[in-house]
């Protein structure tokens, strides 16, 4: 059976408990542990295997460019902490489905629940570090959607985001950590990387990675200083935190410290840094869970606490440390899961976790409180209870280890230290909840639980016993196996798992550690003073605080980087063409290239003149609009006579027409925009927009003059040689427009159409003030329709139509073609709307113009497409010649169809925007209702 | 049919286009005619794409002779690897926002599904053209859809934003024209390999000349790809969108960075003598700023559509890192997080559409308001599309991110690009997070009243089909980076299309 | 001779533009500007078929025409849109 | 020649871009105009400035470089449609947002304009 | 080429050219908008009508066949440019531009403006604004 | 109506728009006269809508005479306005005059209009809305200003008249 089907099958077991949440809660809790249940079986079918010292692994190939290979396997690290999952994972949702109330959606929390038990499991049982990293990144984000569960509540919501924060802070630096090992040692695979060990240790970035992996680790376990996040998980239903907090997640940075222990630890950073986190964590953990009211603010210090305890565990310098590491790992998570389970019961049947307000409950709730106290000695290190026998190895091995050389004498001070203030907290979990004195103002009148309910628990405290009994027995095997792993290359240190060493230090300092603890406990009032006098710095408070702070930072920045102004925008642009081809051109020594320069005459030099003062005046004068435009216009006419004078008459007509177009069409928006305006530039900015567009026409001017006084070669030969005896016309510009590149044609109409559909769209609905008189304020005159106008247009437009047909059959020839026809008979006709209005004439075209646009180009692609049919690409030509009768040579071309379409373009976007536009004020105008 | 297969994905939505503006598909009541239409069209594209990758893994790239004029004088559509990956991401991008718009957006205006018929035309188009000019045209063609899918539905806030973006594309495409002037009248060509022959053959002043002309091309490219200083324009553009126009729109930053990939990896790459790989010095510190500054406009976005606006800044930012890094295998890298993170992008902007429609007036703000009516459904989809655009496991943004963080090899490069992405991603996840929470999870009152509508299954159809496309590329990953691993050696070959392209002297 | 007369023509015409263009931005009325701009189209006819007759070809025909036929729609917006503001209506 | 002609598109080039960095939609407008007028003369000086020889095949012994002509075609076109939807699009910016700055507000710090004078007649 | 010939059209360009020229003078020195409205108008009007005379003749003797293709702009000219006058006319009254010193009947100015018929004295006054 | 009117509602102008093809094209070849017909044909066909009926010249001679009249007019006219334009500006004494109309349809009006701007130192200002007064503009007014009206009226008007036979 491959490896695989235990998080397929989990992952399955995640959809369950939504589909059948309807069945009623019990069966959706058997059903929600039936997937957990397997697995663990499955799991259980292959230990003997693994206590036969195999290690079994199953592998799929996935993404062999990133080197992720989905590969398992189950050694014995994996073993053991694949029991401690799915084992008190079962046990919590079994507990869960009393915890919850009914009006809960339980199945939403299966559903989390088990979704962390499958990213849990596959962190354990991955075998390549980017799949272990991608189960790791999944706790986190199950863990912030468990913590968050009573989304309603304020803190829950904090505690999640913190968590999430912090353990993906965590988990990014892991990343690179991963990543740099993958990059050392050129696979992602663990075993390969463990019997690479060395090569990671003498790296150059060794330290980089260490620190990289230790910050994801820590984070994780909530070691010192990351450990803030723990406490604030705790508004989590407290399934969770029993499960998550105490057995798995917090342990799974536990179990990356233990399984790159082979890899990464035996330097002296390692147990430098891991020792003094784990130290530090352990103290602090002990020393806040003694003033913390909530009872399971007190476990989630100790878990903290307990957690530094392993850390600093892996952290020494000794072999055997390491193994006690994985012990007290199998200890902790039994007996604080079940105390989470007990303060859940409480919290439960009292309606309150505040020990200020708890005591003498075990009048009330006898069971449980014997259970509990089972767990708490546990923890407090108490003999006959397996806590005791893991605290008591750690206490030795303190002993032991020479970590920070000549100050290691101090390392078991603090510990018995640790062990003073966890028999304290301990102690006073039980003194103040179940005893001293009666209970009084609890919202609720306590009593027992459901019986299964405690079941659970009960279960735990047992093991608890057994195992602190009979240590050998109970975990001997699966701890030694397990700690093989992190000593690939040797056999394990020599240890021996039971109750009585005999009378040693270790032992001393136990008793030290439980005297002191019952001494502390009774003294505590005064020390309680000492510590309020502070102010109890709230992790989440500052944490939140933090972020609101980064949050307006970044606002801030934002706002100073982004004022939404468009002038910045526009400036920033033509800043970055100044920033970028400015170095370029300085490198250019002489502008002046090496072809001969022609020689100028006066019409020339005026024309210039007049371009030039027009484009000023332009600028000038863009404050009176309509002086601007007409301005502006001079610009395009010398433009135009410009294109003539260099041999261009193609664009010289287009030029034209286009411009006239536009100025028609810039004065009809004119008049919906104000005439003029006021000056609203600061002369600070005007001096500074002077800078840049002198410094861009510079540019500009440069650029083109260094181009067109050098010779170069061009493909432009090929089109003149081809033009007529492939392309069928003596125009090669026609030519070159509608079939050497057809196909910008063909993409310049549909820009023309999508352009004139868009600008119907931006005047549906347009809604309007319209000026009542000119900027002068004189009304408008009454004569709409000057009849001498309106006779000297009907009689142009005849003439105007032939001369676009001229226009339009000679294109392919002689200067010309579809587009500038297309122009003229558009202006022709705006002429007519100019004079008659669209009243008159709108009702006289009743041609749609948006189906022209579609036509035309529809004609232009069809054309050619039509050349498929002879098995030729797209917009291949065709043309020929036929001697008619009386007629002559006569030549026909595909690329005349092809033309027309551009004219029909043309027309029709030209008068779709045109003659709306001119609709705005009257009752045509375009609404969402027409046609 | 099969040998004009290259020129299909912009004949397809061209022709389909002006066909729905023809009846029987004009007219504001024969909707569903259109609606049917258009999702055929988008299909067909997708099943086009399909058949063109199949072409093209089978048999290397292949060019397509627009009127049968060869290379360099006609106009050649050259697709590769990367031109069919990007085109069938582009019709399926259109696919999923089409099928989004039938909830309703498409009804909101004139003209929607024909100018997203053209808006696909113009991106297909620039994705596979080889000639720089002919660039330009399509990606005029697709800004002016664009700029018409931008106002589309209406409004202040539409108009507003489409004035700045409207603007600073036309002087970005005057600029284009500059830059092209300056290439022809350098090099005298414009076919994009051609010129790669060309160029290398300059010297003196027309090789500093033609250097200008590169940079101010980078310029424009930045612009479209929204690259810092020019990337002002794209939150407030992408927000005000509608949502299957903004979904739409996550594309359109790539085609700029395609174009800079191509631009600048065959004309100016590794062969281009003095020219070579010139804009990488540009190119390095606007990246890691463009992600900087995304990240910022994650940390500071009032409402979840600025958000994804700026996770659309940060991919930006990523995928110039992964162009600067240079090399077949950061462009593999890149490609996969390109497809990646349009996909997301678009989601992001149909979830924040789906629950501000749900939320009453506050709309996607993070404010307090009414609870969505659909907590669930939506909850979930905002969740896996979280973790998918922070690039959390198991999903495809996981891998995207690793793809690129390997690509970066050496010393300095790794510890700059790592340090940014990583951290990036951090607070990307921090923001996120908060906005989960607060549209999720914090709200006055109940979401009882019956004016708050639920999701259309159009709209759940359309975020359902971008999303899982996310599962599904990290599934597929495998053949899916070795796909783009061979997209980017044929990228990388500045001889190949050279030689696909049948050019005369090639070899010196 | 003829080139000469051509020569002379052509910059006799310009020197009528620069005046057309100097009562344009001197104006002092929107009518002046419109109407200098109207002779600047005409002068620009003048001066593009004067280049016709210098290079022996009619190529430029066409654009003389077009001048004529859209500068006097050009004018005839200009007019409209001082008198009425809306040009089509 | 050469020297004035880019001369010329220079001048024009720096009308153009100081319109473009104006605060009104119009002025603005214009400016995108006048660049494209400086572009297109660019870009058509591209295939160097030619005196004689338009290229009509027949009608002389030179040509000009017929190709950059036909680019500038479709540019003065494309340029035709996008200067036309600017100018709309800024009248709806007016129409919607009730001035014609093309921030759609007033710049911080200037005194309000009146806006009596209109009224919404039909 | 025939002597004649070329003076001949050198002659009609000249002609052309100076009327052109005197149109632009007569713009830029006439004192009001509404003189200034005859200048340009009229003088171009022959001025181009040498010029595109000298042209039909020129090309016709460099084609070897008669083109008259040119008298076409003179068509398109006599039908428009009157229009253009009118317009702008119109176009001076209603901004009632200031008419020179010396001008006579400018009470008309205002009926015109109003186009209101001379009869119509008594109902002008009241309603003119 | 015959098939042929409604083919050619206007047979004057298609004649003319045929001439004028073969003007614009240089040539009397078949092939453009055929082609040059269907536009003749076409054109006024696609342009009836969009035309107001007016009365149609009557008599063609007749203005070709007023055509060439006017022409000789306008020769003269510029050479005066010529002279006046260059001499001193202080010389030039404008004015208005109302001219009183006969015409009453707008064909005519309008001719009588254009040939009045084209001729020496005259512009049609305005026309009155009952199209009774066509108001001119004078460059030079003579001392009698009936003068000005007597000239339009005679030379111009008379003429039109007869041309339209109205």
């Amino acid at each position: 059976m491959s490896l695989f089907w235990i998080p397929i099958l989990l992952l399955i077991g995640t959809l369950v408990p939504k589909a059948t949440e309807g069945l009623g809660r019990n069966v959706c809790t058997a059903i929600t542990m039936l997937a957990p249940a397997v697995s663990l079986s499955i799991i259980a079918s292959f230990a003997p295997a693994i206590f036969a010292g195999d290690v079994i692994t199953d592998y799929i190939e996935w993404i062999p460019a990133i080197g992720l290979t989905l590969s398992m396997r189950l050694n014995g690290l994996a073993l053991l902490f694949a029991f401690l999952i799915l084992g008190i994972g079962l046990l919590v949702i079994f507990y869960a489905r009393y915890y919850l109330s009914s009006k809960e959606p339980v199945g939403r929390f299966y559903g989390f629940l088990i979704l962390f038990m499958t990213a849990m499991l596959s962190i354990v049982l991955a075998n390549n570090l980017l799949q272990l990293w991608m189960a790791w990144e999944i706790t986190s984000i199950s863990s912030f959607l468990l913590i968050g569960f009573w989304s309603a509540k304020s803190e829950s919501r904090k505690g999640a985001r913190m968590a999430l924060t912090v353990t993906g802070a965590g988990g990014l630096a892991l990343l690179a950590g991963f990543l740099l090992i993958g990059d050392i040692v050129g696979t992602y695979d663990i075993g390969v990387i463990v019997d690479s060990a060395n090569t990671i240790r003498e790296h150059s970035l060794y330290p980089v990675v260490l620190v990289l992996v230790l910050i994801g680790a820590f984070t994780k376990s909530a070691q010192f200083p990351f450990h803030f996040w723990l406490p604030h998980a705790m508004a989590a239903p407290t399934p969770v935190s029993a499960y998550l907090h105490s057995a798995t997640m917090v342990k799974a940075g536990i179990f990356l410290l233990a399984l790159l222990y082979p890899v990464l630890a035996g330097t002296e950073l390692w147990f430098l840094l891991v020792s003094l986190a784990g130290l530090a964590t352990f103290l602090l953990g002990a020393y806040v869970a003694m003033f913390k009211h909530d009872l399971k603010g007190v476990l989630a210090y100790s878990t903290i606490s307990h957690l530094g305890l392993i850390t600093l565990l892996l952290g020494l310098n000794t072999e055997l440390a390491a193994v006690v590491a994985l012990f007290h790992i199998m200890n902790h998570a039994v007996f604080k899961a079940s105390l989470f389970m007990a303060a859940g019961i409480i919290d439960h049947e009292t309606g309150t976790r505040d020990m200020r307000e708890l005591s003498g409950l075990w009048r009330f709730m006898p069971y449980t409180a014997t259970l509990t106290m089972v767990s708490a000695l546990s923890m407090a290190g108490i003999p006959l209870f397996n806590g005791f026998l893991s605290k008591e190895m750690f206490f030795a091995e303190t002993l032991e280890q020479a970590v920070f050389g000549s100050l290691s004498w101090m390392v078991p001070i603090f510990a018995t230290v640790g062990g003073v203030l966890s028999v304290a907290y301990s102690l006073r979990f039980i003194q103040d909840v179940f005893f001293k004195g009666e209970p009084e103002a609890l919202p609720k009148t306590p009593k027992e639980p459901p019986i299964l309910m405690m079941l659970p628990i009960a279960l735990l405290a047992v093991l608890c016993i057994l195992v602190g009994v009979f240590p050998g027995f109970m975990a001997g095997d699966l701890l030694a196996i397990s700690a093989s792993t992190l000593f690939p290359a040797s056999s394990l240190p020599y240890y021996s798992l039971s109750i009585w060493h005999g009378l040693n230090i270790p032992l001393l300092m136990s008793v030290i550690a439980i005297v002191g603890g019952v001494v502390l406990y009774i003294n505590r009032h005064p020390l309680y003073r000492f510590q309020f006098q502070f102010n109890d710095p709230d992790a989440k408070l500052i944490f939140e605080q933090a972020m609101q702070k980064l949050v307006l930072y970044a606002q801030k920045m934002h706002n100073t980087l982004d004022n939404e102004s468009l002038q910045r925008y526009v400036g920033l642009l033509f800043l970055l063409v100044i920033v970028m081809t400015a170095p370029p051109l300085i490198m250019l020594n002489n502008a002046a290239g090496s072809s001969p320069l022609q020689s100028v005459n006066g019409i020339e030099i005026i024309l210039a003149a007049i371009l030039c003062i027009g484009a000023i005046a332009t600028a000038i004068l863009h404050k009176q609009r309509m002086t601007a435009l007409i301005a502006i216009s001079v610009v395009g006419l010398v433009v135009s006579i410009t294109f003539a004078r260099f041999s261009a008459p193609d664009l010289a007509l287009t030029q034209l027409a286009v411009e006239i177009v536009t100025v028609i069409l810039l004065m009809l928006a004119l008049f919906f925009l104000p005439q003029k305006t006021s000056a609203d530039s600061a002369p600070k900015r005007v001096v500074r927009d002077l800078s840049i567009a002198a410094v861009i026409g510079g540019i500009v001017a440069t650029i083109n003059y260094a181009i067109i006084t050098r010779p170069f070669e061009t493909i432009s030969d090929f089109f003149v040689e081809n033009s007529k005896t492939g392309g069928g016309g003596t125009n090669v510009v026609n030519v070159i427009l509608v079939d050497f590149r057809g196909f910008d044609t063909m993409g310049e109409i549909t820009v023309l159409g999508i352009a004139a559909l868009g600008i119907f769209k931006l005047l549906t609905r347009i809604p309007l003030a319209m000026p009542s008189a000119n900027e002068r304020g004189i009304p408008w005159t009454k004569d709409i329709h000057p009849p001498i106008l309106v006779m000297i247009s009907q009689s142009l437009l005849p003439l105007a139509l032939l001369v676009s047909a001229y226009i339009f059959v000679r294109g392919h020839n002689m200067p010309g073609g579809g587009f500038i026809a297309g122009l003229v008979t558009s202006v022709a006709l705006i002429q007519q709307y100019i004079a008659h209005g669209v009243k008159w004439v709108t009702p006289r075209i009743p041609v749609n113009y948006q189906s022209v646009i579609a036509w035309g180009v529809l004609l232009a692609v069809l054309t050619g497409v039509g050349s498929w049919a002879f098995g030729k690409p797209f917009l291949t030509s065709w043309f020929d010649y036929f001697d008619i009768p009386f007629i002559g040579k006569t030549e026909l071309a595909s690329a005349l169809v092809f033309d027309l379409g551009v004219y029909l373009t043309v027309v029709g976007a030209t008068l779709l925007i045109l003659a709306n536009l001119g609709k705005l004020t009257t009752e045509h105008r375009p609404t969402m209702e027409e046609k | 049919m099969m040998d004009h297969l290259p020129i299909l994905p912009i004949l397809v939505p061209l022709i389909g286009g002006l066909l729905l503006l023809l009846p029987p598909f004009a007219g504001i009541e024969r909707y569903v005619n259109r609606r049917v239409a258009a999702a055929f069209l988008c299909l067909l594209q997708i099943a086009i794409s399909i058949a063109l990758m199949a072409k093209v893994i089978d048999a290397g790239p292949i060019m397509y002779a627009v009127g049968n004029w060869q290379a360099p004088f006609g106009i050649i559509l050259y697709a590769d690897s990367l031109a069919a990956l990007l085109v069938f991401l582009t019709g399926f991008l259109g696919l999923a926002s089409t099928l989004y718009s039938f909830a309703g957006t498409d009804r909101e205006g004139r003209y929607f599904h024909p100018v997203m018929q053209f808006q696909l035309m113009g991106i297909t188009g620039a994705f596979l053209t080889h000639d720089l000019f002919n660039l330009f045209v399509f990606f005029e063609v697709l800004l002016i859809a664009s700029y018409v899918l931008l106002v589309h539905g209406g409004g202040k806030q539409r108009t507003q934003a489409n004035v700045h973006y409207v603007i600073l594309n036309l002087v970005g495409s005057a600029i284009f024209l500059i830059a092209l002037g300056t290439l022809y009248g350098t090099t005298g060509t414009l076919n994009i390999a051609d010129m790669s022959l060309k160029i290398s053959t300059l010297s003196g002043g027309e090789q500093v000349l033609a250097k200008v002309g590169g940079m101010m091309l980078l310029v424009v490219f930045g612009l479209k790809a929204a690259m810092l200083p020019l990337h002002f324009w794209l939150p407030n553009t992408y927000s005000a969108a509608s949502a299957p126009v903004a979904a739409l729109f996550a594309i359109m930053t790539k085609v700029g960075i395609y174009s800079i990939f191509r631009v600048f990896t065959v004309i100016f790459g590794d062969e281009a003598g003095a020219l070579s790989n010139m804009v990488l010095p540009w190119i390095w510190p606007l990246a890691i700023l463009t992600v900087i500054v995304g990240t910022i406009g994650v940390l500071a976005s009032p409402n979840l559509r600025n958000i994804a606006a700026n996770t659309v800044l940060i991919s930006v930012g990523t995928l110039l890192m992964a162009f600067a890094i240079r090399g077949p295998e950061a462009s593999a890298a890149a490609f996969y997080y390109a497809l990646h993170s349009t996909l997301i992008s678009a989601v992001l902007f149909m979830l924040a559409d789906m629950i501000g429609q749900q939320r009453g007036k506050a709309f996607d703000r993070f404010v307090i308001a009414k609870k969505v009516t659909q907590p669930a459904l939506l909850g979930a989809l905002f969740f896996v599309a979280a973790m998918v655009v922070v690039g959390l496991p198991p999903f495809s943004g996981f891998i995207g991110k690793v793809v690129i963080l390997q690509s970066a090899a050496s010393g300095l490069d790794k510890a700059l690009v790592w340090s940014t992405i990583l951290i990036s991603t951090l607070l990307t996840i921090i923001a996120l997070a908060r906005a989960g929470t607060t549209l999720f999870w914090r709200h006055a009152g109940d979401s009882s009243n019956s004016e708050n509508e639920s999701a259309s299954v159009w709209q759940v159809v359309g975020v359902t089909l971008l999303l899982v496309a996310s599962p599904v590329m990290a599934i597929f990953a495998g053949p899916i980076t070795e796909y783009t691993a061979t997209a980017a050696t044929q990228l990388h070959d500045v001889r190949l299309p050279v030689s696909v392209l049948q050019l005369q002297g090639g070899s010196q | 001779m003829l080139a000469f007369t051509l020569l002379c023509v052509g910059i006799m015409i310009s020197v009528g533009l620069i005046l057309n263009l100097w009562r344009l931005l001197v104006g002092p009325d929107v009518v002046d500007r419109i109407l200098a701009l109207d002779t600047m189209f005409i002068n620009s006819i003048a001066l593009i078929m004067v280049y016709g007759i210098h290079k022996g070809t009619s190529l430029y025909f066409e654009a003389a025409l077009l001048i004529a036929m859209l500068g006097f729609v050009s004018s005839v917006a200009f007019g409209k849109y001082i008198l009425r503001g809306d040009i089509i209506e | 020649m050469e020297l004035l002609y880019s001369l010329c598109v220079g001048v024009m080039t720096f009308s153009g871009v100081f319109l473009c960095l104006r605060g009104r939609t119009f002025p603005v407008v214009m400016g995108l105009m006048m660049l494209g007028y400086a572009v297109n003369l660019f870009l058509f000086s591209t295939g160097r400035l030619s005196l004689d020889g338009a290229a009509i095949l027949g009608k002389s012994e030179t040509y000009a470089d017929p190709l950059p002509q036909a680019l500038v075609l479709t540019a003065i076109v494309i340029g035709f449609a996008m200067t036309a939807f600017a100018v709309i699009l800024s009248m709806r910016a007016r129409a919607d947002l009730g001035n014609d700055f093309v921030d759609g507000k007033e710049p911080p710090g200037r005194p309000k304009q009146s806006v009596s004078r209109w009224s919404s007649k039909q | 080429m025939n002597f004649w010939l070329e003076l001949t059209v050198s002659a009609l360009l000249m002609i052309g050219g100076i009327f052109v020229l005197v149109g632009s003078i007569g713009l830029f020195r006439l004192k009001d908008a509404y003189t200034r409205l005859h200048a340009p108008t009229k003088a171009t009007t022959v001025g181009l009508g040498g010029i595109l005379l000298s042209s039909v003749i020129y090309m016709s003797y460099l084609q070897g066949y008669v083109n008259v293709h040119a008298l076409l702009i003179t068509l398109f000219l006599v039908i428009t440019a009157p229009v253009t006058a009118h317009i702008l006319a119109k176009v001076a009254m209603h901004h009632k531009v200031k008419t020179m010193k010396s001008t006579q009947n400018e009470g008309l100015v205002d009926k015109a403006r109003e186009q209101k018929a001379v009869d119509e004295e008594a109902s002008s006054k009241n309603k003119g604004k | 109506m015959s098939l042929l009117s409604r083919m050619l509602p206007t047979p004057g102008r298609s004649v003319m728009l045929l001439v004028i093809w073969l003007m614009l094209n240089v040539t009397v070849s078949l092939g453009h006269i055929i082609l040059g017909s269907v536009f003749a044909i076409a054109i006024p066909l696609l342009c009836a809508p969009l035309q107001i009926s007016q009365p149609r010249i009557k008599k063609p001679l007749k203005a070709l005479k007023y055509f060439f009249m006017v022409l000789g007019d306008v020769v003269v006219a510029n050479v005066q306005v010529a002279i006046l334009v260059l001499g001193p500006i202080s010389r030039i004494k404008p004015g208005f005059v109302a001219v009183p109309l006969d015409l009453t349809e707008i064909k005519p009006i309008t001719m009588l209009a254009s040939t009045v701007t084209m001729t020496p130192g005259t512009v049609t200002a305005e026309l009155s809305k009952d199209k009774r007064y066509l108001y001119v503009h004078v460059l030079q007014m003579p001392d009698d200003e009936q003068e000005v009206i007597r000239l339009i009226k005679d030379r111009y008007e008379s003429a039109i008249k007869e041309m339209f036979q109205c």
